[in-house]
């Protein structure tokens, strides 16, 4: 071994600092934790302890998240430029470890309905969350590739989970086949990336191709080189998917409706925050030199999102569509918001983080709508229709009152917090002289106001035709009471009093 | 007490009479009549002061009520010699009928409604006699316009007297529609609208751009006193209770617009002059003739007011533009003041005045008369089912024929004076018009005659006329004191203590022109009398009707003429065309969104359908995904 | 005869066309499958004829990640693709439109 | 009372019915009778504290910038430059005092409506009034748009639940129409923030960033100044936008389109008046033209078309729309006494339309239907209400001695300035709002009993106007003889602030008369 290579190797070797991913860490230990227990508990205490220690695992990483918030870890690339972490990827994780609580609350609310094994959903899922904090940290294309499909293929597990119901299971193929395709697409433009960028013969070339830095070094030297502009072009497409928008949502609405609530409730609000992360990443890291083709691409698909994903929800009577397709549009938003951050980048310096702040709005909606859907499903989860939620006002006030906060907020209501997202989105595009995006956002509003509204009519006007109306008040446990509301009062607070996040906000 | 708040008093009086019966006194009845009656007396007293006062310089306050940018508006008084005769009517006449409505009105079941709506037409009244700028007139021209609302709406149960209150207000507010832009123009114009500041700006050679200025204005008059094109709201409304048709239709309210005229005759022009005239002569010929075919007894008089408002604005068209001389001093503070000499009142607005005044007085003697009759034989109007009360009713039968001697113009009357000033007037000026008002003071003698034999000779016609009785106290002592005052109203002695110089402006004819004017009104007298008597027979039928269908047929028509027209305009041509666009409001204008939002739902319809389920179908999105990055990355796009 | 890179990136181009318009058309479900497989092996080809001819080791180690995704991806696919059957008694694609709109 | 204790009633103004809507949110932990006292104590304490500011203002009238101001950051304040600022001035004094008059009246009937689910009924009410205090009381434009939607949300709900006939269509229209018009709206106030370069989203720092040569661009104003426009046209039911006008009204409950008609639907025209004309003259001067004839299509079309009505609620919200017009003319005209006269409108009409709302509500009750034809003589049974009925109707079209007078007279002054045909053309709809108005209160009250009402007396025997429902009516007409017998009260500050303003507009404005 050439002592060069060996001090470079001790060198790399130096910036494996694991305590940087502990909480990731944590996560895996607490789902191999949760297979143990599945072997060593009696049948019926298993049930029980499951969920708890999955809530633990989870409060632990976030526990961990927080302790070292802004360590001296940030700033140099750890583990030889695979890892780099900032303030977003800490927002980031913290935002994922959330989403899962939720989900996994979600879970224990649906999964008793139906027969199926209850330790390998929160094991997937642990694993599956330790896989998404990864992602916002990627700073390589290896790390990013291997994290993005250990997300993507346990969500393939957990999509066909109800392994009796032929919704789940097609519903899995078909988010297999699409998923593995837009895998296939964003790996062919990474190995074109790599391919052009070590090329010798041309300048700035670099051995490290894989590197962002390294990458984004290239692309500046040159960025009109059809190889690099193919490629990137290629790796958005496959995050377009992750995002599910236009054209790469067509598998959403189906996707939804067959997979378990809390499944779809993971797919619309993580992996779609996932995508948006690795966006911002990628389009301020390595493609920023390449503004005049990102900026175009993702302008079409924000304005195509945002009219396509308000037009097709608007008949939609099937509630899991919906908020497939009402996702669809809120891709649209968030990419306006992404493209106001790449506009102008000096004026508009607080874009991403509206953009990160119409995440939480948007998960603190979602949250809330499909916490209510999980209690409302009572036969087939995949069939979900207005009808299931006529006169829910009366069978269930608390429920109600959910539901419209939680629609209220994803509509951008102004009370509620969906409305101040939007809002910064709106001011982040309009100091970006991003007029015609804002054109079409507009008109989305007002489209998505008409499909909003006709669910909470159902769930408030609508006295429902005679056989619901005998159906008995939903039995909501305490627990479970307690985190809608909890979330409801979110949706309300954030709305009025932005404090710390705005402050966040400004500080950027 | 100052002039000043006497004034104030004098408007502020009434209104807080009818603030009280309004508020407190909703029930009980007699105590609001009284309270009405000692503030009409109290007004008279006040007035009195005022008339009579010493010294005859106007009295004038203002106050500033609303500031807005370039607009500062103010309220205030202009108590000049035109103010002051205005008032004398207003006042003492509005008192006579305060006392006659007390006896007129004793067992009405709202009569506390009822006077309190008297108060709050005193209120508006004084308000238009007393005000010094157009804004305030127009202000208290549409606050009268609704106590008259108010007033003919008395008896609210009545389909009738419902449709005459709303269309007397409607009628009203057209008029007021070109009194407003007349104001506004004014406004623009001469930067304010206050009466002796304009006088001041005409005197310094200010010219009236257009005519249409004073036409607008005239619009208000037009409205307000029922000249030609909107006269149709007088006759219906007789509907209110007869101290209203006699306080309001003939003494004051419809005297607002003629007083109106007078204020502002600065800004008249020749033509505009001409104008009136001609619209003048025309309603006077107009209701004349109308006048012959009625069978109620109010409205021959409602007729008869239409007919000597129109000889009213005749005479006003007939006088020039006031000429108006005025001397400047400095004042100290270097503002320059205007000091008004005795303005040179043109004939015409005198002669007007003088009519309005003596008519005033004998056509409330008229109503109040008829009034009394209707009381007398339990509400029964139709002349036709009257006749021989002169014995059953001898103090009104006398009061009613001075009235009818001083309308018909016997020598020596108030009526005569007044009208043979507008005749000698139109003499000198006119010699067609002159013609025309000739024989519209036959067809008035005609008519009133004929109303009188009918009424008051022959046997009863009905159970009622046959049990008429002479009514109690309080109602005739008005008509006598009214009867005297048609007697000295034209006399030298007593008018020009309350019209100060407006009585020498009175176009009065000397030497052979005088025995001229004299022979004329006597010719006059005789025929048009002589006729009627002559013809008219005292029986239940119409003589005229039985002995020419023809001539009788034609008056009916002429009558009913304007009525039919605006009732097919409104009932035809305003409503159809209000439903038309009703129709189209709901079709177009709403459908249009509806439309827009079925094509958006087609749409939403479209992209659900792309979904077909199947995966090759997906792919094939994905194959166009990644067309659709490849073409944009390479610029193609 | 030394092959050129471009030779090297024609086939892999090929491949992937090939990978693509075989899920495309092909309806058997499994066949589909491995058509996807194929797409992933053609981007290992380019990786590592890149590595090689632009001498970075990067691509050389890529090429195992993929790998190892690939072997995930067939049992968890092959595993919804059995159960769906046993479940269906198909495997024809475009008998699987259950969820739709 | 010292500055600081001023401000804290502004807040307290705004904040007591939302803090009882809040309370009342979990009423179904009170009793009835204790969730109707919260709720009147939301109502009352507004009006009372308004009252006191007015007569606290008219002590000490500003002539510049905002009274009782304060400042309460809510996170976004250095971010976006969003910041709560609560602050009255010439403009918004007088609003603000209608808004809480009308509140506390459709407040009060609302009480004792016996609306089913009251409780949450009256919660609904009390945000929207809380919400419409805020519009009028918030110098942060963000946060004027925020108030004026916290109020429409529950309008929504309260239609689409408590409404009459087909209203769940009438709610939904509503939604879409009003939503549109918000986010016009919100879109163009955003506009003029970001290119104005502000400091921040309130209307001291703009006017500081648009005054002089910090003015926008022509062509910018051109296209900001349309999309308030359009936005507000929408808001306020100017003329080829209003159908949701009648259709949500006649749906609505009684205190719903009192609140709405009478104080939300001013949202717009203030608008225009305090924030649109001031920050974008030369856009007001492009698009005055339009505004004039769309403003005149109001009054005359609708006025025509309020004629054509046979159903007593609808056409007392098509007089609502056409009236609005008088407003649009007033700003369309560009100039102080235009402007001034609008807002003294603004208030005469908000006053008058609510009243005619309440007295519509009570003749339903006592002839149990809207259907004009079959109406007649109700005067009989109750004459209070008649009397009541006449006054609002004649303050509505405009009779002297009503506040209405003072607002449309100074209109038709303004209009002047603009031409002869529009002045007379607007004047049209004097004589148009006499014949309908008229032709109503003669319909119901006076002639003889239809058979219909004779049926309907004998078999529900409901005497005159109770007291409880005098009250409001009496608030209200109390408020527009005030304001009739006294505009000084009003004018006085309303002339203070515009002449810090409107002087500049003017100049900038050179308004061609199009003689």
């Amino acid at each position: 071994m050439p002592p060069e290579t060996l001090t470079a190797l001790q060198e790399i070797a130096a910036t494996n600092q694991w305590s940087a991913l502990a909480p990731e860490i944590t996560l895996g230990v607490a789902a191999l934790l949760l297979l143990a227990l599945e072997l060593a508990l009696p049948k019926r205490l298993v049930a029980v302890a499951v969920p708890r220690v999955a809530f633990l695992g989870l409060a632990a990483a976030l526990a961990l998240v927080f302790k070292d918030w802004a360590a001296p870890l940030f700033g140099p690339e750890l583990f030889g430029g695979l890892v780099r972490q900032t303030t977003d990827s800490q927002i980031m994780r913290v935002f994922f470890l959330v989403a899962s609580a939720l989900v996994a609350f979600i879970a224990t609310v649906v999964l008793p309905k139906h027969k199926v094994p209850r330790v390998e959903f929160f094991h997937v899922l642990l694993v599956a969350t330790g896989a998404l904090m990864l992602l916002p940290q990627s700073n390589h294309f290896v790390q990013l590739f291997v994290a993005l499909e250990t997300v993507t293929v346990a969500l393939y597990i957990l999509v066909a989970y109800f392994r009796t119901s032929p919704f789940s299971l097609e519903a899995g193929l078909k988010y297999l086949v699409m998923g593995s395709l837009s895998s296939a697409l964003l790996l062919f433009g990474i190995v074109l990336l790599y391919g052009v960028a070590g090329n010798p013969l041309l300048a700035g070339h670099t051995a490290q191709a894989m590197n962002f830095g390294e990458l984004a070094a290239f692309v500046r030297l040159n960025p009109e080189h059809p190889l690099v502009v193919v490629g990137a072009a290629l790796v958005l497409s496959g995050i377009a998917f992750k995002i599910g928008a236009v054209p790469f949502q067509i598998w959403v609405p189906d996707v939804y409706q067959g997979a378990p609530t809390p499944v779809t409730a993971f797919l619309a609000v993580s992996s779609k925050a996932a995508g948006f992360a690795l966006l911002l990443v990628l389009v301020r890291g390595p493609f920023q030199a390449l503004a005049h083709v990102t900026i175009p691409l993702l302008s079409t698909f924000a304005a195509l999102s945002l009219l396509f994903g308000n037009l097709a929800a608007l008949g939609q009577r099937n509630v899991k569509r919906l908020m497939g397709l009402s996702g669809v549009s809120h891709a649209g938003f968030l990419l306006v918001g992404v493209v106001a951050a790449i506009a102008r980048e000096d004026a508009v310096s607080w874009a991403p983080a509206a953009v990160y702040f119409y995440l939480f709005t948007y998960l603190i909606g979602a949250m809330a709508t499909f916490g209510v859907m999980a209690h409302v499903s009572v036969g087939d989860d995949a069939d979900q229709d207005f009808r299931h939620y006529a006169g829910l006002a009366r069978r269930s006030p608390l429920l109600g009152a959910v539901l419209a906060c939680g629609v209220g907020s994803l509509a951008g209501i102004p009370p509620l917090a969906g409305f101040i997202g939007k809002l910064l989105i709106f001011v982040a595009a309009f100091q970006a002289h991003q007029w015609t995006l804002l054109g079409v956002a507009i008109v989305a509003v007002v489209i998505s106001i008409y499909y909003y509204f006709g669910w909470v009519r159902a769930a408030f006007y609508d006295q429902g035709s005679e056989s619901d109306r005998n159906v008995a008040p939903i039995h909501l446990g305490v627990a479970a009471g307690a985190t809608l509301v909890a979330l409801a009062l979110a949706a309300v607070l954030l709305g009025l009093y932005q404090g710390p996040l705005g402050q966040w906000i400004a500080t950027r | 007490m100052t002039p000043v708040t006497t004034t104030l008093a004098l408007l502020l009086l009434p209104l807080a009479s009818a603030t009280v019966i309004a508020l407190f006194l909703r029930r009980r009845h007699n105590l609001a009549a009284a309270l009405s009656v000692t503030a009409a007396a109290g007004i008279a007293a006040l007035a009195a002061t005022l008339i009579f006062a010493a010294d005859r310089t106007p009295v004038t306050a203002s106050l500033e009520w609303l500031t807005l940018g370039p607009l500062n508006l103010s309220l205030g008084f202009l108590v000049d010699d035109l103010a002051k005769l205005m008032l004398s009517v207003v006042a003492f006449v509005g008192f006579l009928i305060h006392v006659f409505s007390l006896g007129y009105m004793h067992d009405d079941a709202a009569k506390a409604r009822f006077f309190g709506g008297l108060s709050v037409f005193m209120f508006s009244m004084l308000g238009i006699v007393l005000a010094d700028n157009l804004f305030m007139i127009f202000i208290f021209w549409e606050l009268v316009g609704f106590s008259s609302y108010l007033l003919i709406n008395h008896y609210n149960q009545k389909q009738s007297a419902a449709d005459a209150s709303k269309k007397a207000f409607i009628v009203n507010r057209v008029g007021d529609f070109g009194f407003l832009l007349g104001i506004i123009w004014c406004w623009w114009q001469f930067g304010t609208t206050n009466l002796t500041e304009l006088t001041a700006t005409m005197g310094e050679g200010g010219v009236i751009v257009s005519t249409a200025l004073p036409l607008l204005l005239f619009c208000g008059a037009v409205g307000k006193s029922a000249q030609f094109p909107l006269q149709v709201w007088l006759p219906d409304a007789m509907e209110g209770p007869t101290p209203v048709s006699a306080l309001i239709h003939a003494a004051t309210m419809v005297a607002a617009g003629i007083y109106m005229l007078c204020r502002i005759d600065v800004l008249m022009t020749a033509d505009a002059l001409q104008v009136i005239l001609w619209i003048g002569v025309a309603t006077a010929a107009y209701a004349a003739l109308c006048a012959v075919v009625q069978r109620d007894i109010k409205k021959v008089l409602a007729y008869s007011t239409l007919s000597q408002l129109g000889y009213m604005v005749a005479a006003f068209g007939l006088g020039s533009q006031a000429t108006i001389s005025h001397q400047e001093y400095q004042l100290l503070d270097g503002k320059v003041a205007i000091d008004l000499l005795p303005v040179l009142v043109p004939a015409g607005a005198a002669a007007a005045m003088f009519h309005l005044t003596t008519h005033a007085f004998f056509k409330a003697l008229l109503f109040l008369g008829s009034g009394s009759v209707i009381a007398g034989c339990h509400h029964e109007q139709d002349i036709f089912k009257m006749g021989g009360l002169w014995k059953k009713m001898p103090v009104t039968f006398w009061t009613f024929t001075i009235g009818v001697a001083a309308i018909v113009g016997l020598p020596f009357l108030s009526g005569f004076f007044s009208k043979d000033a507008i005749l000698y007037l139109a003499f000198q000026n006119n010699k067609a018009v002159f013609g025309i008002l000739t024989a519209t003071a036959v067809l008035t003698s005609f008519y009133m005659i004929r109303m009188w034999k009918i009424t008051f000779f022959g046997e009863a016609r009905s159970h009622e006329s046959e049990h008429a009785h002479e009514t109690g106290l309080t109602m005739t002592l008005p008509l006598v004191v009214l009867a005297v005052l048609s007697v000295i109203g034209g006399y030298g002695w007593f008018f020009p203590s309350i019209a100060g110089s407006f009585a020498e402006a009175i176009p009065v004819a000397h030497g052979t022109a005088h025995t001229a004017m004299l022979l004329l009104s006597i010719g006059i007298l005789s025929v048009g009398a002589g006729a009627a008597w002559l013809f008219y027979k005292s029986e239940p039928t119409d003589t005229l009707a039985a002995k020419s269908p023809a001539a009788f047929g034609l008056l009916e028509r002429l009558k009913e003429g304007p009525d039919r027209f605006y009732g097919y305009y409104v009932a035809k041509v305003q409503q159809r065309f209000a439903m038309v666009l009703n129709f189209l409001d709901t079709i177009f204008v709403a459908g249009l969104p509806r439309v827009g939002a079925e094509i958006v739902s087609w749409f939403g319809a479209g992209a659900r359908l792309l979904h077909v389920g199947s995966i090759h179908g997906y792919v094939y999105w994905f194959l166009f995904g990644a067309a659709l990055c490849w073409a944009i990355a390479t610029g193609l796009l | 005869m030394t092959i050129s890179l471009n030779a090297f990136l024609l086939v892999a181009g090929l491949l992937f066309a090939i990978g693509f318009f075989g899920v495309l058309l092909r309806r058997n479900t499994l066949v589909l499958y491995m058509c996807l497989e194929l797409m992933l092996n053609a981007t290992t080809l380019a990786l590592v004829a890149f590595s090689r001819f632009n001498g970075t080791a990067d691509g050389n180690t890529f090429v195992f990640f993929i790998i190892t995704v690939a072997a995930a991806e067939v049992a968890v696919g092959l595993a919804i693709i059995v159960q769906l059957y046993r479940l269906r008694r198909t495997v024809q694609v475009d008998e699987l439109t259950a969820l739709r709109d | 009372m010292n500055d600081a204790t001023l401000q804290l009633l502004l807040q307290l103004a705004v904040a007591t019915p939302l803090a009882g809507g809040l309370i009342l949110a979990f009423g179904n932990l009170l009793p009835k009778r204790v969730c109707k006292l919260i709720a009147f104590v939301g109502f009352l304490v507004p009006l009372l504290v308004a009252l006191h500011l007015w007569w606290a203002y008219a002590a000490a009238p500003k002539t510049s910038g905002y009274a009782f101001l304060s400042v309460t950051d809510l996170g976004l304040s250095r971010a976006v430059g969003i910041a709560l600022k609560l602050g009255l001035n010439g403009i918004s004094l007088p609003l603000f005092v209608m808004a809480a008059l009308v509140g506390f009246a459709a407040g009060v009937s609302a009480l004792n409506s016996g609306a089913e689910r009251l409780k949450q009924y009256l919660m609904l009410l009390l945000v929207m009034h809380g919400g419409l205090l805020g519009v009028f009381a918030s110098v942060d434009i963000f946060f004027f748009y925020f108030f004026h939607e916290f109020a429409l949300i529950p309008t929504f709900i309260m239609v689409g639940l408590w409404g009459g006939r087909d209203r769940t269509y009438a709610a939904m229209k509503m939604t879409i129409y009003l939503t549109v018009g918000a986010m016009l709206s919100l879109a163009g106030l955003i506009a003029i923030y970001t290119k104005s370069g502000a400091a921040s989203f309130d209307l001291i720092n703009l006017r500081l960033a648009l005054a002089g040569d910090g003015a926008l661009l022509a062509s910018l104003q051109h296209h900001f100044f349309g999309l308030l426009l359009f936005g507000f046209g929408i808001l306020v039911s100017l003329w080829p936008f209003h159908t949701w006008a009648p259709l949500g009204y006649g749906a609505a409950p009684t205190a719903v389109s009192m609140l709405h008609a009478g104080v939300l639907k001013k949202f717009g025209l203030y608008g225009l008046v305090q924030i649109a004309l001031p920050l974008l003259p030369l856009g007001a001067q492009d698009w005055s033209q339009w505004l004039v004839w769309l403003a005149l299509a109001n009054i005359v079309i609708i006025g025509l078309v309020t004629m054509a009505q046979r159903d007593l609620k609808q056409m007392i919200s098509y007089g609502s729309v056409m009236h609005v017009g008088y407003g649009f003319l007033g700003v369309a005209t560009l100039t102080t006494l235009g402007a001034g006269g609008a807002v003294l409108f603004m208030v005469a009409h908000g006053l008058s339309v609510a009243l005619l709302f309440l007295l519509g509500q009570e003749v339903l009750v006592r002839t149990g239907t809207f259907d004009l034809t079959q109406m007649g003589g109700l005067v009989k049974r109750a004459p209070v209400l008649a009397a009541f009925f006449s006054a609002a109707m004649l303050a509505s079209i405009g009779l002297p001695g009503f506040a209405g007078f003072w607002g449309e007279l100074t209109i038709f002054l303004s209009l002047w300035t603009i031409s002869k045909t529009v002045t007379a053309l607007a004047l049209l709809g004097v004589v148009i709002s006499a014949v309908y108005g008229l032709r109503a209160v003669a319909k119901i009250f006076f002639g003889e009993e239809t058979e219909l009402h004779a049926k309907y007396a004998a078999a529900h025997p409901t005497a005159d106007l109770s007291w409880s429902a005098r009250l409001p009516a009496l608030v209200l007409l109390a408020a527009l003889f005030f304001l009739g017998f006294w505009p000084k009260a009003l004018t006085t500050p309303l002339n203070a602030t515009l002449g810090e303003i409107y002087p500049a507009i003017e100049a900038a404005v050179k308004v061609v008369a199009t003689q």
